[in-house]
Formats: C-alpha cells, sequence, structure tokens
C-alpha cells in the first residue's frame, strides 16, 4: 500500500513540475533558436547559439527593439531529434512573444519543423541547414543565410578538375543529411565534366577508426580524396590518411571550416588541405572585423557556424524593427523587403524561395597551421 | 492391463558419465509405480528423457492409451499434449504468477482460444475461460489451496507449494502423471497429506510414476518400484521383494560411504 | 467485484480527462509533447507484451517503429495509400519482421538474445540510411501525407501540423491497444506468455508451445509498434533514419520497467512520466539530461518493482545460478 | 602494395582497435560475471578515464614535472593515475547506484545503468565542454616497414600495453586467492555470501578492475585518435559489449578473443566491403555466430533475464 501511495505522489509532484512550466508572460519579444544543445552535436550547437547570443546582445546594445519592450532569446535544445524539433517548434509557435525562429542545425529536423513555423506563420530564417530539398517546399516563412549544397559541390567540383586537374576522384560522406547531400552534388558535377569517381562510401559519425577505409582508398591511388561531413570526423580522417601514407589532395566541404580541424588533426597532416566555405573568408572581410573581434573576445575562437547564426539572427531582429510590432505577420512582410542587408558576408539578400543570394563559395588552404583564404567566387 | 508407457533401451550420457544405462521398464494404466535409487541413479534424468526435456542419446519412449506412439524427439509441450504432465524434484512454480494462473496455465493445451478471440469479446474464449476458471478451482479444492487462489505462488509456504505444483500438473488432465520427489523437504503432517492425496488420484483412475527418496511414502502406495543404480535398472517388482533384494540393499548401503554422485 | 467496478470507474475518469484536456488547455506545444508522451505509451505497451509478458529482453524495438513509419511513408508516397489505409499494412509488415526475426534470435536465450535484437535495431536503421534509392538515405522520406478526415458540414480535413488531431488519434489509438493489451494478458495467450517468462521449462512442461508463442510476441508487439510508426510518419511529415536510434529503443524499455514489468498501466504511465520529463526538465537547460539520468537511477531505486509492478521472485537476480533439473 | 601485404596491413589495423575493444569489454565481462549486469554505464567510465588521462597529460607538459622524462614514463604515470581514478569511480558507482539494487529485478539495474551513462555523459560534457578535445601525444612518430607492412610505434604501445593487461589480468583471476574468489562469486554469488566471502568487497574489486582497464583503453584511444569527446563512450561501450558477447559474456579470455575478433571483423569489413555497411557486417557475423554458437566463442554458461 505505501508503494501505492509513493507512486501517486510521484505523479502529483509531476503535475506540479508541468503547472510550474506555464509561468505569466511578461513584456518582451522574443526570438526563439532551436539546435542541438547536448548529445553528439551539442558542440556545433552550441557554436551556433554563442553566434546568437551575440546578435542578441548587439541588437539589445542598440537601444529597445520596440519601444518599451526588450529583445530575449529562448534557445531549445533539439538534440538533433526530428521528433524533438517538431516538439520544440511547437513550443516555440505556442509562445505569443516569438516572433522569429532561428535554427535549426541539422536538416533533417529543420524539414519537419519548417512546416510548423509555416502554419503558424512564424518566420525561420535557418543559419545552417544547406539541403536544396527544404526550400523546394515552398513555404514562405523559410529563409536562410548559407548557400544550399548545390553551389558548394559543384564548386569544389570545378575547382578539382579546372586547378587541381585531379582525375580519380574517391568521395567519402558522413550519411548525414548534409554530408550525402553535399556527395551527391559534387559527384553529379564531377561525371558531368567527365571525372573518374573510383568510389563513394559513408562513414559513420562519432567512429573514429578510419585507417583500414583510408588503407583500402590508399590501393585504388586517388588523386583526391573528398570528404563531405564535419570536421571531428575530418580531422581524423586527416590525421590517419598521414599515418597510413595516402598521397594525393584531400578536400571537403564548410563543414570541416573549424580551427579545431587542424588542431585536432595535428597542422602537420593538415597542411595542403583544400575546403570551400559559404561565402568568403569571415576573417578577410571589412564588414566582420567588428564582429570577429566582439565574438572572439566573448567566447574565443569562432566555430564554423557562428557566424552564420550571428546573420541570421540579426536579419530576425532587422525584421522585427521593420515591421515594429509583435505582429508575427508584420515580420514576415517586413522580411519580403530585406534588399541589401550589410551582413558580415556582404550585402545580403534571399531569393523568391527564401535562398540566400549570397552565392560567393570561397576556398580555403590550410598552410602552417592555418586556413589561407585562396579566394572566393561565385561559381554558378 | 495394457502399458501406457514403455521405456525401451534408454540411453542417456553427460559427457563421460552414463546416467542412463540401456533402461527399460513400463508403466501400466492405472498403475502407481515408485522409481527409487540412490542418489545419482538417473532417476530425474529418466524423467527428463520422457517428457522431452533431454534427447537420450538411445532408446525410445512409447506412450499411449490405445495404439503406442513414440515419444522420442517430441518438444516437451508436444509430451504434455500426449497426455503426460510432471512436477520437478527443486519445485518450479511460476512464482510471479497466483495460485490460481499457475494452475490456469496448466489448462493452455484443453483450451483453443486463438489470438483474435483472445483480444477481442468473444462469447466463445469467455466460455471457454469460464471452463478454465472452473476446472482450476476444482484442483485448487482438491488439493486445499481453494482459499489461497489469489496469492501470489512464490509466497506460499513450502509444502503449500509442493500441492500446487500438482494441482498444476493435473489442469490438463494428464494420462499420466510424473511426480519427481514430491515428499522432499516436508513434515511428517505434510507426507500424510500427500499420501492421501495421491491415494485419492489414484483412485480416480490415474496413472502414478513417481522418484521418491522416503521408502514411508513409497513404499505403501506403489503397486510396484523400479531401482536405479549408476543408471542401470538393478530390481523390479512388488515394493516387498524389492526391499529385500539384496542388490538393492547393496546400492543403498554403499551409499552411506559415498558422499555423491550426481554427474 | 467491487475492485473491477472500482478500477472501471479509474479508468473512465482517466479517458475523460484525457479527451476533455485539449479543451482545456489548447496549448498546441504542452498538447505535442502529451502526443509524444502517448506515442510512446503505444511504444511501451508493444514492448511491454515482448519484455513484460513474455520476459524476451529486446533491444532493438525501435526497428519495429521505424518499419511501420517506412511502410505508411513509401506506400503513401508511391502509391498514394491514404493513412487510414496505410497504417494497416505498416502494422502487419512490422508484426511480420517481429516474427521473422524472431525465427533465428530466438534460438540464442537471455542476454544474448539482448545483443541479437540490439543488432537488429543497429542493422535496421543502418540498412535505411543506406538504402538510398528506395528509402531517400539520410534524407528520408519527404512529403508524407498528414491523415485527412470527414466531418459531416465541414467536408475534407487535412490534420496538417495541427496538434490537436494528433492527440486525439494516439489518445483513442493508445486507448484501444491497451484495452486489447489488457484482455490478451489475461486470456490463456497471455497467463502462458507469463509463464515463459518465470519459468520456461516448467512452461513447456505443462504443454504451452514456448518458442510459437514468443513468436507470437514478438510479432504482437511488433505490429503496434508499425502502427505507432505509421501514426508517427504521417504526423512528422518526414521520416529520417536518425529518428530511430538505439537511444529510442532503451527509453521505451525504461519506460516498461519503469511501469512494472507486465503491467499495461505501468506501461502507459511510465511512458508518460518518462517521456515527458525531458520536457518538464527544460528550465534547466544543459543540465536536463543530466539530471534525466539521475531520475531514472532514483526512480529504480525508490520502487524497484515499477509503479505497478508486482513482485515476483522469479526475476531475482540469483535466478540465472538455478540450473535445469 | 601487393594484396597479401594489403590483408596484412589490414589484420595490423583491426588489431589495434580490437585491442582496445578487448580492454573494455573485459570490465565489462567481469562485471557481468560476477552480477549479472549489462554496465551501460561502462562506456562511460572508459571516457572518464580518457579525459582524467587527458588532464594528467596536459598537466605533465605544463606542469611541474622536470623536463626530459621519457615519454614512457609520462605515460606510465598518466595511465596509473587514470585508472586509479576510473577505478574509484568505478566502485563508487557499484557502491551508491548497483549494490542497493542488486536483489531488485535484473532489468532494474539494466535501466539504472542506462540512467548513470546519461549521468555521467553529461557530467563528462558540463566538466570539459562539448567540443572534441585534442589529445597531445608524446609518443614518437617512428614508424617501421615489415614486408611492407607498415607498424607504428603507437601501434605497439596499444598492443604492448593492452597484452600486459590482460596476460595480467588472467595471472590474478587464475592464480591468486582474490581471483579464486571472484571466480566463485561468479559461479555463485550466494553460496560464496554464506562461505563467508566477503561477496561486497570481491564485486566492489571487480568493479575497480573493470573500470580501471575501460580507463587504459580510454587513453590509449585517445593517444592513437588524438581527439576525444564526451559522448565517444557511448559507440565504444556498445562496441565492446557485441565484443563481450561475441566472446562469451562472462568469459574473460572470451573478452579479449571477442574484442580482437570485432576489431578485425571492422577492419576486414572497412577494408573490403564498405565502411558504411561495416557496422551491419559486424553485427550479421555476431548473430549467425550465436546462432550456431549461442554462448558466443568461448562462452560455456547462459544466464535468463527477465
Amino acid at each position: 500500500m505505501a508503494s501505492g501511495h509513493r507512486a501517486r505522489v510521484l505523479i502529483r509532484a509531476a503535475c506540479l513540475v508541468w503547472l510550474a512550466g506555464c509561468g505569466k508572460p511578461e513584456p518582451v519579444v522574443k526570438i526563439g533558436f532551436a539546435a542541438p544543445l547536448t548529445g553528439d552535436q551539442a558542440p556545433q550547437g552550441q557554436d551556433m547559439l554563442r553566434g546568437a547570443q551575440l546578435a542578441i546582445e548587439h541588437a539589445n546594445s542598440q537601444g529597445p527593439i520596440l519601444p518599451g519592450i526588450r529583445l530575449e532569446l529562448v534557445a531549445l535544445d533539439d538534440q538533433r531529434n526530428p521528433t524533438q524539433a517538431v516538439a520544440v517548434a511547437k513550443r516555440l509557435v505556442a509562445d505569443p512573444d516569438v516572433v522569429a525562429v532561428v535554427g535549426h542545425l541539422n536538416s533533417s529536423c529543420t524539414m519537419p519543423a519548417s512546416a510548423i513555423y509555416h502554419q503558424a506563420r512564424l518566420l525561420q530564417i535557418t543559419p545552417v541547414s544547406s539541403n536544396p530539398q527544404i526550400s523546394r517546399q515552398g513555404f514562405d516563412t523559410f529563409y536562410r543565410t548559407c548557400a544550399t549544397d548545390d553551389l558548394q559541390g559543384p564548386a569544389a567540383a570545378l575547382f578539382i578538375v579546372k586547378e587541381l586537374s585531379a582525375g580519380r576522384v574517391f568521395v567519402l560522406d558522413d550519411m548525414t543529411t548534409y554530408g550525402r547531400g553535399l556527395a551527391n552534388e559534387l559527384i553529379k558535377k564531377l561525371s558531368a565534366l567527365r571525372v573518374e569517381v573510383i568510389g563513394h562510401e559513408g562513414i559513420t559519425q562519432g567512429d573514429k577508426d578510419f585507417v583500414p577505409l583510408l588503407t583500402k582508398i590508399k590501393s585504388l591511388r586517388p588523386d583526391l580524396v573528398y570528404f563531405a561531413g564535419m570536421f571531428p570526423e575530418g580531422a581524423l580522417l586527416i590525421k590517419q590518411r598521414a599515418e597510413v601514407g595516402l598521397a594525393g589532395y584531400f578536400m571537403g566541404g564548410d563543414g570541416l571550416f573549424d580551427a579545431a580541424l587542424i588542431q585536432l588533426a595535428t597542422p602537420r597532416a593538415a597542411e595542403g588541405v583544400y575546403l570551400t566555405t559559404i561565402g568568403s573568408d569571415i576573417h578577410q572581410i571589412p564588414t566582420a572585423r567588428e564582429f570577429v573581434k566582439a565574438f572572439e573576445t566573448r567566447f574565443g575562437s569562432i566555430g564554423a557556424y557562428s557566424a552564420y547564426t550571428y546573420e541570421a539572427t540579426s536579419i530576425a531582429v532587422w525584421a522585427v524593427r521593420q515591421a515594429g510590432t509583435k505582429d508575427r505577420s508584420a515580420v514576415l512582410a517586413a522580411i519580403k523587403r530585406l534588399k541589401d542587408y550589410p551582413g558580415l558576408f556582404g550585402l545580403q539578400g534571399f531569393d523568391a524561395k527564401g535562398d540566400s543570394l549570397i552565392r560567393d563559395i570561397g576556398l580555403f588552404t590550410v598552410k602552417a597551421g592555418k586556413f589561407v583564404f585562396l579566394k572566393a567566387a561565385s561559381w554558378d | 492391463m495394457p502399458a501406457l508407457l514403455e521405456v525401451e533401451r534408454l540411453t542417456r550420457r553427460f559427457g563421460g558419465v552414463v546416467a542412463l544405462d540401456d533402461v527399460t521398464l513400463s508403466v501400466e494404466q492405472g498403475e502407481t509405480v515408485g522409481l527409487i535409487g540412490p542418489n545419482g541413479a538417473g532417476k530425474t534424468t529418466l524423467f527428463n528423457c520422457v517428457t522431452g526435456v533431454l534427447r537420450p542419446d538411445d532408446g525410445e519412449v512409447r506412450f499411449g492409451r490405445g495404439p503406442m506412439e513414440s515419444l522420442t524427439g517430441l518438444a516437451p509441450h508436444d509430451i504434455a499434449q500426449c497426455g503426460i504432465t510432471r512436477t520437478f524434484q527443486n519445485v518450479r512454480l511460476f512464482s510471479g504468477m497466483s495460485v490460481l494462473e499457475n494452475v490456469l496455465v496448466g489448462t493452455y493445451i484443453r483450451t483453443h482460444a486463438g489470438l483474435i478471440s483472445s483480444m477481442l469479446p468473444s462469447a466463445e474464449a469467455r466460455r471457454e475461460e469460464r471452463w478454465a476458471q472452473d476446472r482450476a478451482m476444482g484442483l485448487l479444492e482438491l488439493v486445499g489451496l481453494a482459499g489461497r487462489s489469489h496469492e501470489m505462488a512464490g509466497a506460499l509456504p513450502f509444502g503449500l507449494q509442493r500441492r500446487l505444483e500438482i494441482a498444476r500438473a493435473l489442469s490438463s488432465d494428464p494420462a499420466l502423471l510424473l511426480l519427481d520427489e514430491p515428499a522432499a523437504g516436508l513434515n511428517a503432517a505434510e507426507k500424510q497429506a500427500l499420501l492421501q492425496l495421491i491415494e485419492q488420484l489414484k483412485g480416480q483412475g490415474l496413472t502414478t510414476f513417481l522418484i521418491e527418496h522416503d521408502m514411508r511414502v513409497v513404499m505403501p502406495i506403489s503397486d510396484r518400484v523400479v531401482v536405479l543404480d549408476y543408471g542401470k535398472k538393478i530390481a523390479e517388482g512388488p515394493p516387498k521383494l524389492v526391499q529385500e533384494n539384496p542388490r538393492v540393499i547393496e546400492a543403498y548401503l554403499g551409499t552411506s560411504t559415498t558422499v555423491n554422485r550426481e554427474p | 467485484m467491487e475492485g473491477f467496478r472500482n478500477q472501471t470507474v479509474r479508468w473512465a475518469i482517466g479517458v475523460i480527462a484525457a479527451l476533455a484536456l485539449p479543451i482545456l488547455n489548447p496549448n498546441p506545444y504542452h498538447l505535442d509533447v502529451l502526443t509524444n508522451a502517448l506515442l510512446y505509451a503505444l511504444l511501451a505497451l508493444g514492448l511491454n507484451l515482448i519484455v513484460g509478458l513474455a520476459g524476451l529482453l529486446h533491444l532493438g524495438y525501435a526497428a519495429f517503429f521505424a518499419i511501420g513509419a517506412y511502410t505508411y511513408g513509401l506506400l503513401n508516397l508511391h502509391w498514394h495509400w491514404p493513412f487510414w489505409i496505410g497504417m494497416i499494412p505498416a502494422a502487419i509488415v512490422a508484426g511480420l519482421s517481429g516474427v521473422c526475426l524472431g525465427v533465428p534470435a530466438l534460438r540464442v536465450r537471455g542476454d544474448y538474445l539482448a545483443i541479437v535484437t540490439l543488432g537488429f535495431g543497429e542493422i535496421v536503421r543502418i540498412a535505411f540510411t543506406n538504402l538510398e534509392q528506395w528509402t531517400g538515405g539520410p534524407n528520408g522520406l519527404l512529403g508524407i501525407a498528414h491523415p485527412k478526415i470527414w466531418i459531416p458540414g465541414r467536408g475534407l480535413i487535412d490534420f496538417g501540423v495541427a496538434s490537436m488531431p494528433y492527440y486525439y488519434l494516439v489518445c483513442i489509438t493508445t486507448a484501444a491497444v491497451a484495452v486489447v493489451c489488457v484482455r490478451l494478458s489475461r486470456s490463456r495467450i497471455g497467463r502462458a506468455w507469463v509463464a515463459i517468462r518465470e519459468d520456461e521449462l516448467a512452461a513447456s512442461c505443462m504443454g504451452v508451445p514456448v518458442l510459437q508463442l514468443k513468436l507470437l510476441a514478438q510479432g504482437c508487439g511488433g505490429a503496434i509498434a508499425g502502427l505507432a510508426g505509421a501514426i508517427f510518419a504521417s504526423k512528422q511529415g518526414t521520416v529520417t533514419p536518425d529518428s530511430f536510434d538505439f537511444i529510442l529503443s532503451v527509453m521505451v524499455l525504461a519506460m516498461v520497467v519503469l511501469g512494472g514489468l507486465g503491467s499495461i498501466r505501468g506501461a502507459i504511465l511510465g511512458a508518460l512520466l518518462l517521456g515527458s520529463l525531458p520536457e518538464l526538465l527544460r528550465w534547466f537547460e544543459q543540465y536536463r539530461m543530466l539530471l534525466f539520468g539521475l531520475t531514472m537511477i532514483v526512480m529504480m531505486r525508490l520502487r524497484p518493482q515499477g509503479l505497478f509492478g508486482r513482485s515476483s521472485q522469479g526475476l531475482a537476480p540469483d535466478r540465472a545460478h538455478a540450473g535445469s533439473a | 602494395m601487393t594484396p597479401l601485404q594489403l590483408f596484412c596491413q589490414q589484420l595490423a589495423n583491426g588489431l589495434t582497435l580490437g585491442a582496445i575493444y578487448a580492454l573494455i569489454a573485459l570490465g565489462y565481462t567481469m562485471i557481468y560475471g560476477v552480477i549479472q549486469l549489462i554496465n551501460f554505464a561502462h562506456g562511460e567510465l572508459f571516457m572518464v578515464g580518457a579525459y582524467v588521462a587527458l588532464t594528467l597529460v596536459l598537466l605533465s607538459s605544463a606542469g611541474p614535472l622536470p623536463s626530459g622524462i621519457p615519454w614512457w614514463m609520462t605515460l606510465l604515470v598518466c595511465g596509473l593515475g587514470s585508472m586509479a581514478a576510473a577505478g574509484m569511480l568505478g566502485a563508487a558507482i557499484e557502491r551508491f547506484a548497483y549494490r542497493p539494487i542488486r536483489h531488485a529485478p535484473r532489468l532494474n539495474a539494466l535501466i539504472t545503468a542506462i540512467g548513470m551513462s546519461f549521468f555521467l555523459q553529461n557530467a563528462l560534457m558540463l566538466l570539459y565542454g562539448a567540443t572534441d578535445r585534442h589529445f597531445p601525444n608524446p609518443i614518437p612518430l617512428t614508424r617501421w616497414e615489415v614486408g611492407g607492412v607498415t607498424v607504428t610505434l603507437m601501434q605497439l604501445v596499444v598492443w604492448a600495453a593492452s597484452g600486459l593487461l590482460m596476460v595480467g589480468l588472467q595471472l590474478l583471476v587464475m592464480s591468486t586467492k582474490l581471483g579464486m574468489a571472484m571466480r566463485a562469486t561468479a559461479q555463485d554469488l550466494k553460496a560464496c555470501a554464506l562461505l563467508g566471502i566477503p561477496v561486497d568487497r570481491i564485486i566492489a574489486t571487480t568493479f575497480v578492475i573493470g573500470s580501471a582497464f575501460a580507463a587504459m583503453g580510454g587513453m590509449l584511444f585517445g593517444l592513437h585518435y588524438g581527439t576525444i569527446n564526451f559522448h565517444d563512450g557511448y559507440l565504444m561501450g556498445l562496441k565492446a559489449f557485441t565484443a563481450a558477447v561475441l566472446g562469451g559474456i562472462g568469459n574473460i579470455p572470451g573478452a579479449m578473443v571477442g574484442g580482437l575478433v570485432l576489431g578485425l571483423l571492422e577492419g576486414l569489413g572497412a577494408g573490403y566491403l564498405s565502411s558504411q555497411w561495416k557496422n551491419v557486417f559486424a553485427f550479421l557475423i555476431l548473430v549467425v555466430l550465436l546462432l550456431f554458437k549461442p554462448r558466443g566463442l568461448l562462452g560455456e554458461r547462459v544466464a535468463d533475464r527477465a
């Protein structure tokens, strides 16, 4: 009997916590933020969060967003799980103070969540979900500040052919929406350019030992190995590639663009690695100089996604200021008027699908333990 | 009387140890047969081979009220379906189930409701369930557990667990009941009650084959006694004669000097 | 009989409260969290048949959920099957895959079964990721139709991404499945399952066809997960392989154990608690999964037999050492 | 590279990962042996070991120690330190999380272990941050070519360290009084308690040894791959569990064999088949093996759960 009683107490306690969750609303306007903040992609998500936080701090330092109303960031953890992403989206939608959402990280989360924001007429700007399919759904609430995979892949292919003259390419991806999408776009273009793709394989995120795979690749003698994925696996591939003695070029996408890549892979092994990024080098762009300084004094080194998220958040703030009200439709109407916004990566704007007009793809190489900017160009 | 169970030249080895060596015996319909022998003589192994728990290495087990069928190679549940059920030396009740549920499990082979009729309301299934409940309660009445039908089987005192196990074995209405040391661990009064129960079952025409150590239990109720030693049948016959058999006496006296011959 | 009526009343109150809730609190987020928790409850009910009743430790249950979701998704995308019809093959395919897995897997016992089922779960997930031409690979299936329902006077209504219709859909499905599970657990089949869990050898000597019933348990459990998968796919509109990872299997198992093995209301309550706990703990931000782990440890310590479990010696740890006679 | 050289190279590659798997699997199997618990938190203890080793390596390179200490000395100290730390943590977990529920149904302990795994993983994230950490490696980058097969000093260190530990464990278990008590406890915990064997202490010792082995695995893992992350324990724990089952859970030589075999299978799978199917390949082999040898490669006993 005592045990039954205890069960009931537990249930009641749970109900109390539940009720405590529904607090009184305050006079604020909120920008939602959703990304994985725990779990294996927490590093990237937390990188994004820092960018968003900085943008909000900057906005608040420029005076109240609406007369007498303070701007706030609501950061929610989607654990890179699509189910959680939908729950998070509904939570943001349900909060009348939320006027725009910045997120999510993973395309697999952005996709189902975008339908919910669309239905609630809530502006969503994803800083990093680069899968082209998302904007093809025709949602007028969806915007993104990064270029899609169908730009980066072909750009890399052109570089491989024209500048590196590599004839035999081995493509690896990390079997995520991002990695597989990027790899497929690259292969499509390479085939069109009549370059021999001698193999395409996936690796598992979180795996550490790629030596057997690289040993096999070595025996195939490729001119170039391309990896579409994130920097933790990228660093290991680069490091183990050196250990195995796999010669030839190594190239990757913007997922590798993180200072940690060189440290984790060791500068020696990373020497000469090429990678493409979306937009130019953040350190090279005069308009971004202030941001870089502010970020580095506040948080330390910049992560791969911090700048995109800062940009997305700033644009959301801009739209709210333009709208001059907490009305979501007004914010949506405002962002449609966005043109030549002076962003970090240049003059930012969106096309009819909501994709960024900045289609510059930057090209970097690693020299003496540092990313060196080679050039930026629009390749399409 | 025709034979109900025939065991022919049954052999079972465990590694190098021969637990059953060329054992031939039979149990006739309506009979109560006692199986005795020192520790490690192969008695439980014989039961396990008959009920399909173990595969014999050699030999055959046949069973049937009319024409005999071979049981060799059948799974335990098929053998139960044929009409042989058993109890276990170290009581194996479903201790997380109630007393009543334990007995109801035994009615599984006498009921037929399938998945669909179990999930959805069906008159047929309800009628069958009522029959099973009545049968189970009747058997609990018989073993004197009717008043405790909703207690957890595992919480019963040991003596009652033994009786519950018998009720469970009876619930499928077997033709042959195998009792593996039913009196082990019981006190004198419980033993007496057990004897009465077995007598009562015998009166109802049930054939029983039991392993027992306690001569005071096995002698009065057995029509016939079979003696195993080192896996071999060394004697068989009416209790009185077997008790006086010098080989049997030797086997039993011999065991007092060896500690344990369990394989 | 008194107890029976009492229980009926309690169930009725529960059902009425569940049905009235969206009217009292129409917050779509709260409803969505509850819907997810109820979907977990549906999964927990299915796993309860396998682990709770039949006693088979299954660590790859998410695979059946995935199979159901992909089955409906593919039927809908390629042949435009509506949800109400598509959920039937989803349940059947998942149930059959449970049986097919069982045929080889049930030859191994105890903890070895755990690893075989774990392997099955991983194989299914990786296969869905790799078989790109059929499953869309890591992108998954996109644009799966939401359920539509015809309401007199209002015409055909698409569930869309609203919260309330899914809440009712999952609520009613869970209630229906719970009723079926209760009936099943009190039938001869349910008793035979528990008997197998308690003592497989004794059960088989009582005439219970162990293998056949284990397969049946896998099939029924799989079918329930398949049904849940179809609902999930229709609710999300997209299906991606990363929704079906090992953590999901483990979470559902934790719900069943927390509720009390074999207890149906336990499975539901356990799922509601564990399913909504991470949302309740959002306030703690980065600390929430830490606290979640801690809660699991504390709950197991406070209520070892689960919320509604009967304490049973059959599950005691020393069981492993009891050799067969 | 001839096909044979390639094959030998892949063997060497697989053995390195396999040796680390084996070290973790040993703890899994020992703990399973004494209390029949699939200790899901074991992978997290492996990570704790890796992080403690990282802290010690960083301290020793920047700290008060005089320079000029040979690299193996540094590693020995760091290894022992992290083994001690993880061992103590393992014992504490056993004492406060598992012991109170030892007589509860076995699935409870499993759920507790899962909860513990969540707890430790997130504690590591909060303590050390979510980003991948670089693990500095004091081992020189020496490499040898043996008949066309490249072997690095790092690989030799992994093999030597894990080999020594395994031999040591085998000696401990087979020929000391403590080992005998451990084996007896694994056979029958209740009987041991009745015979006056201090069962609690034996179980705690098993946790200490198992966790220490995992910690050593963690340090070698960090050294070999150069990066560690708070969630690495999850996948490695899963793999080690698989390895333990492959060898026959509860069986110490089985865990070593299982670890090496799994490492080889993955290596050969990635090297000859396809890296995206390698986990499927490894699991399929496991399932097929269990169908023919239901108790693993070297296993003897099987326990029924639930």
